[in-house]
């Protein structure tokens, strides 16, 4: 932590890199190791040398060795890595190799660039007037609050149908079977039967209906006529016909019958 | 906020001059500290932060004058000075919200039997109900004003006697408790017919939904 | 303090009379409110005590004006809004204060990949830093209540997001994360990019053999 505030706030040069080193454990990480190491080239970052910042890196970690310091797994492995790029970089190549070293000196380069970009933002962050450090909240706020109080719905419906409910509740239920007006099925066969008799020609059944307002009473008679026709038809004394499902349904006196 | 000041408390400005912070940083300091501050604070709790300050008292007057009228007002109690939120406007930070709730099945029957037949015992409002009462349901018609105790009964336990209240006629539009439908009004009405529970509570239910 | 008002919300105030309080009265109003809250209030809090109020956003802004360049200031953090001393009082006030949280500069890192690149998963933070990030880096800063889980990437292993909060915003006065430092030139330089798989592969490369 210390190390790097100081690179930071001093911008060293090499010398303080070989200083540094007896610190190795304070960075972040061999990327926070390179990018420290670019900003000493003192050029924008999307100018540095690639190849000259693999050498710095790859002196660093060979006086780290020299020093018997203990470094963590992941910066030998960028430097093996970096070693790669270095030599990807100088060597002659076939034109077609994959991936191309021009190509990852650029995504490294790049990588750097995030980096350095977060941590300034991260100390551009921490600089601002910061709440309970730089600005300040009201020492003593009064507070405010809602008090939640209910207000109780009920209308004198409700009251009085309660009481009725309760009442009716307590009293012994007697039950009323409403008298409904209905065509009784002895009633349809006599009709029926009777009004057919003399009909030669086919008609529609409902046209032996009774003429009654009540629609309750003309469908009681419709369905009671129906099972009447059933019935007289069993006993041939009608005959019934239909041309399909929900065609008017006719019916003429039995041709057979007395 | 760039008003003259005057000095009131001439001594140390006798030179006419004001020394240290001209006046308007003054104030804003004066101000920022007041506000921050944990408790109320004396002129010498003041210059503890800010510095001796000629003619603080002058500044903090100046101060709460430029406050007064508005939301928060500068105070003084005791020779200590804090921010607080204008008298008058008191009733905005302590907001009642009233939440209109659909009084329970059993709260209400409890009410209808209380409105009937007061005075009444619980134990008679149990009998008529022919369930328990839970402690919750009186409680929520007394709390909503409706229901009061009204004395205890010389019979044996003594028990609490409950009645209505005026606040009960105001809310159900009675002038007294003789307005409320007799039993044969509720005959007549049909109320008193036999219910099918279900269909009650089915239309106690779509009632609350439209609500 | 008393000029005309402008009604954003238009549909409410169509016959240009200002609904409910006159304009000063409703900024006395605002101050109270603001002055005794113990948090930040967005316009819905605003209006949960003060009633709604059309063109609530023009009279904020009113106040905030009144306010500007004197000892305490109404800013808005996240459509949320407070008063708060002036920034540049800091060290007449900080005295008495303990310094707020010191943070690790992996944490403070990490908060500025999180607030820069948010949505973003730990993977995408480690890859741009290049390093794992240890146990409690995270926790400090959700602990803090700056940054919080914000779902998970519908992508292989549904790695969890994280973002910042109002939290966030409050303390490091912020408007909004627009007003991040130096974003939209980063943006542009393509420095805030998606963190692109091939560009990772360097960190991974390295990692895989650690694991």
């Amino acid at each position: 932590m210390t190390t790097a505030s100081l690179f930071f706030e001093q911008a060293p040069d090499t010398s303080d890199v070989e200083r540094l080193v007896i610190e190795v454990g304070g960075w972040e990480g061999p990327l926070d190791l390179l990018l420290t190491l670019a900003r000493n080239q003192k050029v924008d970052l999307r100018e540095i040398s690639i190849l000259a910042l693999v050498d710095q890196y790859l002196n660093f970690i060979r006086d780290a060795k020299q020093l018997r310091l203990e470094l963590a797994a992941d910066y030998l492995v960028m430097a093996a890595w970096l070693a790669y790029l270095k030599s990807g970089l100088l060597l002659p190549r076939p034109a077609d190799i994959d991936p191309d070293p021009e190509e990852l000196a650029m995504r490294l380069q790049l990588r750097l660039q995030r980096l350095d970009a977060m941590r300034e933002a991260g100390a551009r962050l921490m600089g601002r007037d910061r709440l309970e450090r730089d600005v300040f909240l009201r020492g003593v706020p009064e507070g405010v609050r809602t008090l939640r109080k209910t207000a109780w719905d009920a209308s004198l419906y409700d009251l009085i149908a309660a009481y009725g409910h309760l009442r009716a509740r307590a009293e012994p239920p007697v039950h009323f079977v409403r008298v409904r007006n209905v065509m009784p099925l002895d009633e349809a066969i006599e009709r029926v039967g009777r009004l057919v008799g003399a009909q030669i020609n086919w008609a529609e059944i409902g046209v032996f209906l009774p003429a009654d307002k009540d629609p309750a009473y003309r469908r009681s008679a419709l369905a009671s006529s129906f099972v009447a026709a059933l019935e007289l038809a069993r006993l041939g004394r009608v005959e019934l016909a239909q041309d399909g499902a929900f065609t008017p349904l006719m019916i003429r006196k039995g041709q057979n019958y007395g | 906020m760039a008003e003259e000041m005057t000095f009131e408390d001439g001594g140390e400005a006798l030179d006419g001059l004001p020394i240290g912070l001209p006046e308007e940083a003054r104030l804003r300091a004066l101000e920022a500290l007041l506000f921050a501050a944990q408790e109320p604070m004396s002129q010498a709790d003041i210059a503890r932060h800010l510095g001796e300050l000629p003619g603080l008292m002058a500044s903090l007057r100046s101060l709460a004058a430029h406050y007064a009228g508005r939301g928060i007002n500068l105070v003084e109690r005791g020779g200590k000075w804090h921010f607080q939120t204008a008298g008058d406007l008191a009733h905005l930070l302590r907001r009642e919200r009233e939440e209109p709730r659909k009084l329970s099945r059993a709260a209400i029957e409890t009410l209808a039997i209380i409105a009937y037949h007061e005075p009444v015992s619980r134990g008679e409002i149990e009998a008529i109900r022919g369930v328990q009462i839970s402690k919750g349901t009186l409680d929520v018609l007394l709390e909503a004003g409706w229901v009061r105790p009204a004395g205890r009964r010389e019979s044996p336990g003594r028990p609490l006697l409950y009645a209505t209240t005026a606040g009960f006629l105001a809310h159900f539009g009675l002038v007294s408790r003789r307005d409320l439908p007799g039993i044969e009004d509720l005959k007549a009405a049909g109320l008193l017919d036999p219910v099918d529970e279900t269909v009650m509570q089915l239309a106690l239910e779509s009632r609350a939904e439209e609500e």
